[in-house]
């Protein structure tokens, strides 16, 4: 915790953890009610990460994001009515409802799509990064992958290639401890993904993911430096997801115990910051009760927003398919 | 070899999958199964659930999300003496590991002389229909049925599914084996007993007299239908599972439409430069004057999968496509 | 848009490669070419000689040895405002970035919903007959133009060559122009200024008049030599060179097939489950009444390219078997 | 240099180098001049590193080669006759003339395979040192893959799965500074390809590639390690290929210095395990020339067994593509 970050910083990333929270466990209902079509991997727990990185980049800069992407989103900006309304597929929705969660994205909010293929946006982060500098824009590109990603050899080929350029881009892998239902100890002989960085000649750095602050200021120091032209680095979060691999309940698997995921809401993050922010008088318990019903209404509304759009017409088909 | 019969037992795909897995892991002690999730949790469709119990974590291995890495692993075992089954959890998912696939697996044995012999199978998962959208619901046979050096099956039913399972894992050559995710849960046959379903044997799963459907994977059970409702129509169809992309029994398929003088093929994938394309091929070439009207297809249009059930489900071809086009082919 | 035909010059196709490329890089002030080797060597085999020194290191890069990296690369550049070419050294090397190819680059666009276009270019050198075996001589054409999303075109010559490239990289689509490494000799006339062949328009080579002939790539030389060889026998065959695979010019060839009744397929790539399956299928759908006998095929056997020249010589079709399968569909 | 090592071994790593030399110096040749089809990447420069980890290798063992594979292949005990042959497209050749110089291999060395995919051998030893824990049969499997391979991601996904898994492997590294024309510098952020062992739970290990003696030192530890159940070690081998990327004089490209070739060449690996077994009298210069000598002797014999050798016939052709 720095007393360099100013309140509204502060109160913007609170704002995005609880935006986050709420969408992700209303979406997540939803689609166990078979409201939702297909499968959604939500972002509770996780939420520091994606609200501490993005509240140091702008509109302009890049980010891709993952098969759990609706968390990036919503930090990058992302309108709740659009957001809802494609994984609902309706022709609202940012994808026209082409794409549905897994794909999730807005261009315009410099998301370069949420994919789903484990390890599939780091390449393309890499060029995006690479387009920066050829563009001396001053734009940074920041992949989002997870500890299970980290062993693709897309993530090892652009981390490698960005290395070798020095590009303007942080790597941020959430280590959340399990690909899907696979724990870290058996995908991996290492704890830390960071130290794969020494491999790609840039630093790497591990930080507490459910630490909104101090996420913050790592990926604020990691993006300063690309931003800077000192080239990339690997940013890992050590977090945790709450839910199942897919939806809330998911698959009901005894992959791992109910009390490892009491133990990690212990340290929740919308938590900590919230007490964080109580002590340094800059939120009180009411306000941050307004915050979460303000999100709320927001989700209430863009759900009815969703509800009542219509479905793409199958005409509509082969619209997007070619420029 | 022979195709059992005796105690009948019915099974969804998804178990008739297991026991399929099961029937090899008992039968050949070097045989294993690899792949992200098979272990621990069975598959994220279940279909390998138990296995891990049953055979221990020697045989039954969880890999990391390296699909490269995997057929990498199932690649030098076989060389090195196993006889791996190897999961590929979507065949999306062959895009990472296509060297592995059509550079080493198809080509190992040609490329050495013929003196390695490669017995490794892999078994994933197509199809669309789930809402899983562009990059988990894809159609690529057209891709591997290319490469000369792999066999190519696809189960449509759990009596298959088991056999060619069995079938696939007895053979020293690399086998790929497309399962369905949408038939899972379907129920049918299957005998306790371990039997193989030959590969390279077409299915005619009915009889016709007038129109030949040629269907693929699940586009099997939709072209069943077309052909109930064809009936009306003055259509008696026979409909062909051809089971195995590669070796493809064109004796079968041609010896049907020198019956009948017409017809149709029928598959998930896209249309344009799908597997149909080579089959429509065949058949005017080897039944050409027997032809009363042009091979018809049928396959998705030429756009990715849709995630919006609106449009997957305007995407994915059924009986009442193949109807159409029958109708409009035979011009009735 | 035009075909410009002023200032000829006589070029060999590997110096119109390079023309094509110089000039994309003097119009477009975002494009750059990366690749394995493209810089400081100019590539294997040569045809970005020159290009470094000329447009500098920002513009003309060497990666490393990482095909998923340079698609994605290329994507991700292309994504955030640049008009990359990419060079992907061999097509067998597909196999390394396939995911890059098929599940990123062909799908972004549609998977969200149109709001972004991947004006990627990307070069690779297909081919057999240089005795570089079963992993350096691959033409695996099938696997890319099944794929929505994708453009392929196939430059036969050097005109084309410089065309073809120059289109591809103007088009705010993926565009793979697939090059073959046994054409790099050849001759032919290359205008100085900048000219655009259209993509989705074939070129008929040949006119004929009772065969037509739909030759890809490096066959569309062999398709010229048949028909000289064909005359003798009566046939007076049209040539057609599609160019473009995807999209596929239909209308040039079904009208082609109307007029000539008789109609073959050639490429380089294995016969069986090669896009020429497409064009037979598409010919006998769109021709039907007009054929007089079954659309062939003609392609390479189905195994693995063959190092060794006396098995190479007789893996890759040429005029002579050409010549041959004419003369067995028509019964001469 | 250690005294450890009995005079045989030595001997014995000296004659595997030597057989290397003088048959890639002559195929080179007969590639130059027209008598061998397609491209022909030679060894010649890095002879210590195929000889001194092959001395420690059993027929048992597994290795698995690259395009520049006929190093691998004659210290791994290949036959002159077989490998000519090959290279010859001849049917008696090792692989019937079907595969030639970038797919030369003896399963019955326990070669799975030269590879003319760059990375394409590193997930497929990965794979028989899988069969090999298995099997519990103690063999050990040996990729070689070059300083540019490690960039390939089937090169990280095998290393982590051999980290993960313990295999009995060992990642030899051959550095020898460029991926065909493109410098290490220019390919990769880092100078030690060994650094990279740590992000997969291995020991990283840089040894001398000139020096015969340090390479099987360093080889017999970590092989010693692999069969002993103690896991997989990366390996590198700092060394240089005299000739070009393809054939001798190759293309002729100004990506190095002669100045650099020469002072590489004064390193040269047979030259010094000549000097050191003439210091230690375990050969002398007469008793070396008389190696050289059968040695080229072998290679007169091997081209005229090639050249008298019938090509395949074509109806073979699908004889191999099915078991
Ligand atoms: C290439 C590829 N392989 C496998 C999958 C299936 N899959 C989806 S999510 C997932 C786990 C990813 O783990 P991690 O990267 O740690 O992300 P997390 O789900 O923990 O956020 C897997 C294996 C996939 N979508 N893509
Ligand atoms: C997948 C793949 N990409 C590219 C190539 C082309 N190629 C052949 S050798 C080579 C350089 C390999 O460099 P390195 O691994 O250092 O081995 P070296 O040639 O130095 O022995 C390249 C790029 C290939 N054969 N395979
Ligand atoms: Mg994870
Ligand atoms: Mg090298």
């Amino acid at each position: 915790m720095s007393d360099a970050i100013s309140k509204e910083t502060l109160l913007d990333i609170h704002r995005r953890m609880v935006r986050i929270r709420h969408f992700e466990s209303t979406a997540g209902k939803l689609m166990e009610d078979g409201k939702i079509p297909g499968a959604l991997h939500l972002y509770v727990g996780q939420e520091a990460v994606a609200a501490g990185v993005m509240a140091n980049l702008t509109d302009e800069d890049q980010i891709t994001s993952t098969h759990r992407g609706h968390g990036h989103c919503i930090a990058k900006g992302g309108a709740f009515n659009e957001m809802f309304a494609e994984l609902y597929g309706k022709v609202t929705g940012y994808c026209k409802g082409k794409g549905g969660s897994m794909h999730i994205s807005n261009q315009a909010l410099g998301i370069l799509g949420a994919n789903g293929i484990v390890g599939g946006g780091p390449p393309i982060a890499m060029g995006a990064a690479f387009a920066n500098k050829f563009h001396k824009n001053g734009k940074v590109a920041v992949p989002f992958f997870g500890d299970g990603a980290s062993n693709e050899g897309s993530v090892h080929e652009a981390a490698n290639m960005a290395g070798l350029y020095k590009l303007p881009i942080v790597f941020v892998c959430e280590n959340n401890g399990y690909g899907e239902y696979t724990p870290q100890a058996k995908h991996q002989a290492i704890v830390d993904v960071a130290d794969r960085a020494a491999g790609y000649g840039m630093p790497g750095v591990v930080v507490d993911g459910m630490d909104a602050v101090a996420v913050y200021e790592a990926a604020r120091e990691a993006i300063n430096r690309a931003r800077a032209g000192d080239g990339p680095t690997l940013l890992e979060c050590k977090t945790y997801r709450y839910y199942d691999h897919v939806g809330i309940r998911g698959m009901g698997l005894n992959y791992r115990t109910d009390e490892e995921v009491e133990e990690w809401k212990k340290k929740d993050a919308i938590d900590a910051l919230e007490r964080l922010l109580a002590d340094q008088q800059m939120l009180s318990a009411d306000e941050a009760k307004a915050v979460h019903d303000e999100v709320l209404a927001e989700v209430a509304t863009a759900i009815k927003f969703a509800e009542d759009s219509p479905l793409p017409d199958p005409s509509t088909l082969l619209d997007d398919v070619y420029a | 070899m022979a195709e059992a019969a005796t105690k009948p037992r019915t099974l969804p795909y998804v178990a008739a999958i297991t026991d399929g897995v099961r029937a090899v892991l008992n039968e050949q002690p070097t045989a294993f199964v690899a792949g992200e999730d098979v272990a621990e949790a069975g598959s994220v469709y279940g279909y390998y659930n138990g296995l891990l119990k049953e055979f221990g974590p020697e045989r039954v291995i969880d890999t990391p999300i390296s699909e490269a890495g995997i057929v990498g692993l199932g690649v030098g075992a076989a060389a090195a003496g196993c006889r791996p089954i190897i999961d590929i959890m979507f065949m999306d998912f062959l895009g990472e590991c296509m060297d592995e696939v059509a550079n080493q697996m198809a080509k190992i044995r040609f490329m050495f002389g013929g003196n390695t012999s490669l017995p490794v199978t892999m078994l994933t998962m197509a199809g669309a229909g789930a809402s899983l959208a562009a990059q988990h619901s894809q159609s690529l046979e057209a891709w591997i049925c290319h490469l000369p050096g792999l066999k190519v099956v696809m189960p449509t039913t759990p009596y298959d599914a088991k056999g060619l399972i069995i079938a696939a894992a007895r053979d020293d050559n690399p086998v790929i084996v497309v399962l369905n995710k949408m038939s899972l849960a379907m129920q049918g046959e299957v005998p306790e007993e371990d039997y193989e379903i030959p590969i390279g044997k077409a299915n005619i799963v009915r009889q016709g007299s007038n129109l030949t459907i040629v269907a693929l994977g699940r586009m099997m059970h939709e072209a069943l239908k077309a052909a109930d409702q064809l009936k009306e129509f003055g259509i008696d169809a026979e409909v062909i599972d051809p089971r195995s992309l590669q070796p493809f029994d064109t004796d079968t398929v041609t010896a049907s439409v020198r019956k009948t003088h017409r017809a149709i093929v029928v598959h998930e994938a896209v249309r344009f430069g799908g597997f149909g394309g080579e089959i429509a091929a065949q058949i005017q070439e080897q039944a050409f004057d027997y032809l009363d009207a042009p091979v018809g297809r049928v396959g998705a249009p030429f756009s990715p999968v849709p995630f919006s059930p609106a449009l997957e489900a305007h995407y994915v071809p059924n009986a009442e496509r193949i109807v159409a086009e029958t109708k409009r082919l035979l011009g009735l």
